[in-house]
């Protein structure tokens, strides 16, 4: 049994720090966030020479083949920088289309994903429904000649208006409809809705008659609503493993200031309120990396328990970030309150990523689903 | 104990809100940093000063109505509840007035106490400093003797209503070798004289409300200097005490509001095919937000009686500035998890929410931070030894 | 506004301090509570004397006509001796027979209960159905003859041992009945459920084939249901007041152990995280008590939010007790945690209280009905 | 990163599932304070030792096994999960033995470590005092010189095992002039000396298993002191690094019972017309409790991979404490709260959660306490300078 990286993980991990390091300072994760969509072309294209689009994809989809704990080693450090633009985006997208298996689209758009010179998100979110795609009813998907016309609106779309495809979860005759649609396609309509957090864009996106030929109609019904949570399942790996890398960064600056700072002519992590703070976000921290690397592992595995690891570590890193923001802002005082101090970039992504693929509170019910209604 | 208000306390507020009906300026939509909505606040300020109402804790020999705490309370919620601007001369009456009365020459009491209560003077107040945070003693603005005039060099943070004010209640050291504590002196400073400036300091938030202040050799004649030499300490312990009484009892409405708005959309929205407020879950959180106010209130309300009673502002004050700033975090959070994913959007209730959220996670900081607080219970209330 | 207590009130309390102090203090409540009832015949005798049986209900009863806030001054300072026995129970029994106005119960047993020469009880919750009578279930009263007969069982009545008079929620044939029993009738049924609180003990009560005459029957339907309600609300009263009375005791005795404990050559009151344990200690007492005096005050007044005030004060108490319990027990260390210590007493009772007349959630459900669901 | 079991491990595993199915003594229900219980004790350690489980840890030059931590982890689990007895020998195997290896003299090694593998001796451990809880090191047993032998005087607490143990690591002061953690030295104390009493103490929970422990004029001697005079004190802190390591590791079956009957009861138990599990506030709490129980047992998989490759246990053992011993008194809380009412009675479930309720609350003091754990993690994981 072997818990730790592997030395190929840990190089992996090495070299998306020093990118990071170098390509996504916070000043520079500022400049991007001030600008209308957050994304910025070099810096989406070293992310794409680096070839983590499609990490985990299998070298037939355009991806590299690797696993989900090597995609949680480079979610984890692009969060312990607040990587700003599509890069969770699009990964989501190019997983739903490898996962449908949808041999046109594998062949045409996913290697064009994986190698970033496109970009895809996925539109699935609906504010009455939730995450619940069985009750997804927003957006209907009519037989109309030899294709589809979608009508509706989707919400929550992150970097739609930097996409260039779409993956529409609509309602169709089958049920579940996943439809790939260009978004230059007439009658799609892009309306930014601002959020807290500013480094990755959030858009209303409304289907007006929109067309779509038959080849894109990606897969229906039960396939679809598999392809969907299998995608959402690889999608949460990674905004847990974002978490962390943001909790990380939260605890380092925090052991860092209650290092240096004085008050009372005393260092402050010399008193023990700061000390425990300190200890907690060390602890949140920790636990939260075991979950959501387990969770990578098991499902990369496929083990009996995977959907369940999953659904415990969005529940706990939910959670978790939220609880080491607060207690990382109180540790740092005024100062850490200010819009100057680097603190709100990741605060805010927290909470962000906290709802993304649905809250704690949603996947104790999974959880409770699992535990309890089983025959 | 008989928490109705009595005969005269009702008359009391009838009269508030008759007036306040009838002079309440209409509410201006104005962005909140504009020179148009400090005269906005100026105006509102000199308004509540002809009505009679500046003043309300002064001892009538100061221009003041000496009204009872509980009385001011009123004040304070029904202007609150009213929709009235925001108290620009809230530092001035809550902190500055009293210490003056208190620490003030004669000279001081006559110049400065009538302008405050007529609006002239707006105060804010500058004792926090980068370095000096919790541990406000430790301020490092120096201040030099230089013939009538102090000589000041140094900044300040967390200045609020700066903008706004033309008069400042600066603290500064004057004794560089004396134990921190006994060598500070307050002053009180004209903003408008050279050597002083400000800079709005953005919030996580987005927004602003406070400032730094940078001094740089600014002059400040003896005869502003309030209280003793180096004894500016005591006043600022003084002013603080205001402040921790004046602080708590204003922000009910405020949670109010927030509540009230928060039970209005779970009846009205959905999720999965029914409304918020039908979801077991949601209406835990809910109803535990609503306990929390109440708790709040009646808390508030206690203290306030204890204050009737006993007339001087007791560390007790820590307890309510604690209760409320932490049910901020709470309610704030609470109420993103019972609305949903959506409440993260800025246009979602006109972004109330995610302000709220932002903006709580300052409360246990400012004004003393929670660990502070939680200090000054154990050790004046309680009676345990002094913490390290 | 006066949020104080009267000067009267404060004599009250005095006295109810003094009382406890010369005959319940903690040892002789551990000898009580080892005994099969934790009833004492002479400590009952001094309770009775002082009045404080019936303190609050009319004069015409046999009461003494003081307020709620009078009743939770006993009720505190009786949380704070941990009193072992019935006062609670027969009080609870006491006011409901009042509340029904059932004449003949009224003039025959009230006066006897606020005199204390007899015992009561109520015979109320069933596990199924919990707190809401509206489920009440498990005693059926069936009309026999020109009487009732009572069949079945209620769980968790307190002091049923020693109870001279049962009141029974029964479910009729008008819906929720509420029958006075005399303990001693045939086809009654006791058997000890031995409970965490030993200084308040619980019984299981059968009733098989129970003949009652119908001269016992004090209320039925929508009238028994207010009744038993009302005295419910005053029964929570005075269990936030016995949890305000216990959380006191458990602040002076931790501020005291801070304050004289010595590690690390220090006294432990001078560490942080025991200076914040002890200050949440207090503000969760005081809390509790601003809570519950209002909700004393608001039900004596009759005002509108009364039902709200006393749902919220028992969910605020009862989290409260626990929470203040298990501070308390952590401020203490080892020695808070050993039989020898009586912070146990305290904080099993403050167990027990938190499930009587509803926990928290419940509680929390009833505040959300009335903000949520009022037309 | 592979978390299955390598195939040496799994037939580690198959092995002692197989030996332990053919060697498990019968539950016997029998009073936990008898000294029939104690015999059944003391026969399973002999079992042990004859199957060739005892000393997993040890290195073989002294009977022990030299296995790897992951392998004494896959043991303390499946003991535990197995239903075997309460492993007497813990002390001894745990502590004591390694601290003899570690610092013992040739005689002592001979003449102790054969004797504890094969369960003649069992040990408990006498560091605590009423005035040393968290502070160890101050403790005031004292031992005076007298020939060859230690005349020891003073009084010991929560010492676990007493009852049972027929000897005794036991700390006591020989220099009352140095410095706290200069005048200690640790004794190997037969507990069959005249001059030692032992007191049962009860917990709050009515049960006992822990001890006081009196020493008057105890002679020991010198021949049986572990370790140089004045030096115990880092006997003391290999022996508690030691038990912290042990501690984590064998505590999940007894919480993944706990969740498991849990569920059961929620899926058998109603309230309101419904199982307790239909009920969606009880949902979340289930499966909180749920997942906190598996973030443990993550936890503790990852602390002992990493002692797997580092192979001295760090001061990571605190995190692991704190965790299990606060998810304890959070599961044991929650889950009265989903049982409702009738859980408070001790007929209920056998009494299992209200002795869970009672006996977690001593989970965050014994063993170091929370605080403490905190303030090692801070001072020693993340390099914050001391506390005060």
């Amino acid at each position: 049994m072997d818990y730790e990286l592997s030395k190929p993980q840990k190089m992996l991990q090495q070299s998306v720090r020093e990118f990071c390091g170098r390509q996504c300072t916070a000043d520079h994760v500022r400049e991007i966030m001030e600008t209308e969509t957050a994304h910025h072309a070099e810096l989406w294209q070293g992310v794409a020479d680096q070839g983590w689009i499609g990490l985990h994809l299998p070298e037939e989809h355009g991806g590299l083949g690797l696993g989900l704990v090597d995609l949680a080693v480079v979610f984890e450090e692009v969060g312990r920088a607040c990587l700003p633009g599509p890069f969770l985006s699009s990964t989501w997208a190019a997983t739903l289309i490898s996962k449908t298996g949808h041999a046109a689209s594998v062949s045409s758009i996913l290697p064009e994903l994986c190698e970033g010179s496109k970009i895809g998100t996925v539109a699935c979110f609906e504010e009455e429904a939730g995450w619940v795609s069985g009750q997804y009813d927003a957006v209907k998907a009519e037989v109309s000649g030899d294709g589809l016309t979608l009508s509706g609106k989707k919400q929550l779309v992150a970097d739609a208006a930097v996409a260039d495809v779409f993956v529409v979860a609509a309602r169709g005759e089958q049920g579940l409809t996943l439809v790939l649609v260009e978004s230059s396609a007439n009658g799609i309509n892009i309306t930014p809705t601002e959020g807290l957090d500013a480094t990755r864009k959030l858009y209303e996106v409304t289907f007006d008659i929109v067309n779509v030929s038959a080849d894109n109609v990606m897969s229906t019904g039960a396939d679809a609503e598999r392809a969907l949570k299998e995608s959402q399942q690889v999608g949460m790996v990674a905004v847990c493993a974002e978490l962390v890398g943001s909790m990380q960064w939260m605890l380092e600056e925090s052991v860092e200031y209650a290092k240096t700072r004085k008050q009372f002519d005393k260092i402050i992590g010399s008193f023990q309120a700061i000390q425990h703070k300190c200890a907690d976000i060390l602890l949140t921290t920790e636990s939260s990396r075991s979950a959501m690397l387990y969770a990578a592992w098991a499902l990369s595995e496929g083990t009996d328990d995977a959907e369940r690891a999953v659904s415990i570590a969005k529940l706990f890193c939910s959670d978790a970030g939220q609880k080491v923001g607060g207690l990382a802002i109180q540790v740092h005082g005024g100062i850490g309150f200010t819009w100057e101090h680097d603190l709100h970039l990741f605060y805010k992504r927290n909470k962000s990523n906290e709802f993304l693929f649905g809250d704690a509170t949603f996947h104790r019910e999974l959880v409770a689903r699992l535990a309890l209604d089983a025959a | 104990m008989d928490l109705n208000l009595n005969a005269e306390e009702q008359a009391f507020r009838d009269d508030l809100r008759a007036w306040l009906k009838d002079n309440l300026p209409e509410h201006r939509a104005v962005d909140h940093e504009s020179e148009e909505y400090w005269q906005h606040l100026r105006d509102w300020q000199r308004t509540l000063f002809e009505g009679g109402w500046a003043g309300l804790s002064w001892p009538t020999e100061y221009g003041g109505k000496g009204v009872t705490p509980l009385k001011q309370s009123i004040y304070l919620q029904e202007t609150v509840a009213a929709g009235a601007p925001e108290h620009l001369g809230v530092i001035g009456e809550g902190l500055v007035g009293p210490t003056i009365i208190v620490a003030g020459t004669d000279e001081q009491k006559t110049e400065f106490l009538p302008k405050i209560l007529n609006g002239d003077h707006i105060w804010c107040q500058g004792f926090s400093e980068p370095n000096a945070g919790s541990d406000v003693a430790s301020l490092a603005t120096k201040a030099v003797r230089d013939g009538d005039d102090w000589v000041v060099n140094g900044q300040k943070i967390w200045t609020s209503f700066a903008q706004g004010a033309n008069w400042c209640l600066l603290l500064v050291r004057t004794d560089m070798e004396a134990p921190k504590h006994k060598g500070i002196t307050a002053l009180l400073v004209d903003m408008n004289s050279p050597g002083i400036s400000i800079r709005p300091l953005k919030q996580m938030s987005g927004q602003s409300g406070f400032n730094e202040l940078f001094m740089t050799d600014l002059r400040v004649p003896v005869k502003n200097q309030l209280g003793p030499t180096n004894q500016g300490w005591r006043i600022a312990i003084t002013a603080l005490m205001n402040e921790r009484a004046n602080l708590g009892a204003s922000m009910y409405p405020f949670f109010d509001d927030a509540v009230t708005s928060l039970i209005e959309l779970a009846k009205t929205r959905k999720r999965n095919g029914k409304l918020l407020a039908e979801c077991p879950i949601k209406r835990q959180k809910i109803a535990q937000a609503i306990a929390d106010l109440e708790i709040y209130r009646l808390d508030s309300a206690r203290a306030l009686s204890r204050l009737e009673r006993d007339s001087t502002p007791g560390p007790e004050g820590s307890m309510l500035k604690i209760f409320w700033s932490e049910m901020y975090q709470r309610l704030a959070q609470s109420a993103m998890e019972i609305l949903g994913d959506v409440s993260q959007l800025e246009g979602f209730d006109d972004g109330a929410w995610v302000y709220r959220y932002l903006r709580s996670k300052g409360a246990t900081i400012e004004g003393g931070t929670s660990e502070i607080q939680r200090c000054i219970l154990a050790e004046r209330v309680l009676g345990l030894p002094k913490s390290y």
